[in-house]
């Protein structure tokens, strides 16, 4: 089946079970065209976050399942510069520091969660709770 | 006359209270764009959208808008396209000195 | 059918939502701060056991949590693959948190 | 000329897609995200419907002045919504009743919707995207 993910939660457990998520579903065969990336769930594409040490470094799986499985992961565009999330095109047309995207994540519209929902046959969001 | 510096890199204002009738002259300049009463009529149009509704408009309710506000005629979007070619929700926000329209695509 | 992923707290509003919506034919998971639910003795269980639904977690949240050693028999252990193969199941999700 | 004829809004179809709106206006960005999501997705002709649950409903509160924290107000974009052809609408009747908004006047095109109705809207759509 054809299958879309959202994902508004920063790095933490549902972000996590999103990209076990991601990787079980490739896994058993079905098309993942693309992961757009919301709200907080933008933080999944720092760049520039430092994982700690022994644990695990969420851009840096998300961006491995992208490579493997052909994956694209979008970034919301106004989720994104709003936290500072910023590509080469961004970063230059707002002159802040930038690149600050983590490779394999591409920056984008709300169009794209949009037509990425006319296309799929299953529908998935992951967030997070208190 | 606004320096380069007031406008970042895409000509939008930095500051949207910099605007002024005489800043609308010189983006619509910058342009190609000689602005005319039906010009001005759209430009206070989307001044009014932007006090309304505290956001820039995408297309469809602009095109909504015109119609309500000053009637089927100039509702159109053939009618938009041919003061402000090309994009007229992110052109006319522009000259109208509206946030620059969220990236939509 | 519906699949309930449910990722807060037994006590928060999003819970307690989730809760008024779970029809018996549907399916839920308890994911993140949800898997406080499934401890064999939490209040919260029995009000997921009176939906009537199929009861699930996500085995890697509920280790992590430390509560798979007191984990109610009423509620199956899951991993990724089962999880979507529960999503092939339902057409629809429903994001609780 | 028929490319400006407005598309029939379809309201006897079930909305392809249902955006549900759990969070209040301010404090976390989520409720935000909901709206211009909806907003994108009228944008593309996806007719979405929208449904304020829970803290949901304390969006819809009237007379929010963005100005008074230099914040977009969400209300104001809300009124936007019948612009973008965005006339499916819907409400919890429990959480009007819980935050005491009972009376609190409603969008035009809203309908207030108890938990048989609620579960009605979730079963009917295409999809559902939870914020």
């Amino acid at each position: 089946m054809n299958y879309a993910l959202l994902v508004l939660a920063p790095p933490g457990s549902a972000s996590r079970a999103a990209l076990g998520f991601a990787r079980a579903a490739c896994a058993r065969g079905h098309q993942l065209e693309r992961v757009f990336f919301l709200d907080r769930g933008v933080e999944n594409g720092m760049g520039t976050a430092v994982a700690p040490q022994g644990e695990r470094d969420l851009p840096a799986q998300w961006a491995q399942l992208a490579s493997e499985q052909g994956v694209e992961l979008v970034l919301c565009i106004s989720s994104a510069i709003r936290r500072g999330l910023l590509d080469a095109t961004e970063a230059q047309r707002h002159e802040k520091v930038g690149p600050t995207v983590a490779p394999g994540f591409t920056i984008g519209g709300l169009g794209l969660l949009v037509e990425t929902c006319t296309d799929c046959e299953r529908l998935l969001t992951f967030g997070e709770g208190c | 006359m606004l320096g380069a510096d007031a406008f970042d890199t895409e000509g939008f204002l930095r500051h949207l209270k910099d605007w002024s009738p005489a800043v609308a002259e010189q983006i619509a300049s910058d342009e190609g764009i000689a602005l005319d009463e039906a010009h001005w009529e759209i430009i206070y149009l989307l001044r009014d959208y932007y006090t309304e509704f505290d956001s820039s408009p995408a297309m469809r309710p602009l095109v909504k808008y015109c119609a309500a506000k000053l009637g089927a005629d100039k509702g159109k979007s053939m009618y938009l396209l041919s003061l402000f070619p090309g994009s007229p929700a992110r052109l006319g926000s522009k000259i109208a000195g509206l946030p620059k329209p969220e990236n939509c695509l | 059918m519906i699949l309930h992923t449910l990722n807060a707290s037994p006590g928060s509003t999003a819970f307690d939502h989730c809760l008024a919506q779970v029809a018996a034919d549907d399916g839920l998971l308890l994911m993140g701060n949800a898997v406080y639910a499934a401890l064999a003795n939490a209040p919260a269980l029995a009000r997921l056991r009176a939906t009537g639904a199929r009861l699930h977690v996500l085995e890697d949240d509920a280790r992590t949590a430390g509560v798979t050693p007191q984990m109610s028999e009423d509620v199956l252990a899951i991993d990724f693959d089962a999880f979507v193969a529960l999503s092939e199941q339902h057409a629809r999700q429903v994001a609780w948190f | 000329m028929a490319s400006d004829t407005p598309k029939a809004s379809g309201q006897a179809e079930p909305p392809r897609l249902l955006l549900v709106t759990r969070s209040p206006p301010y404090g976390s960005s989520l409720a935000r995200s909901a709206l211009d999501t909806a907003l994108a997705a009228a944008a593309f002709d996806m007719a979405p419907a929208l449904l304020f649950l829970d803290h949901g409903v304390l969006q819809l509160l009237p007379q929010q002045e963005g100005a008074a924290s230099e914040t977009r107000s969400h209300g104001k974009v809300l009124d936007s919504l019948p612009l973008y052809d965005i006339d499916r609408i819907y409400v919890d009747a429990a959480a009007l009743l819980h935050f005491g908004l009972q009376d609190m006047p409603l969008p035009a095109a809203a309908e207030v919707v108890d938990s048989t109705g609620i579960r009605a809207l979730l079963e009917g759509c295409d999809h559902i995207l939870s914020f």
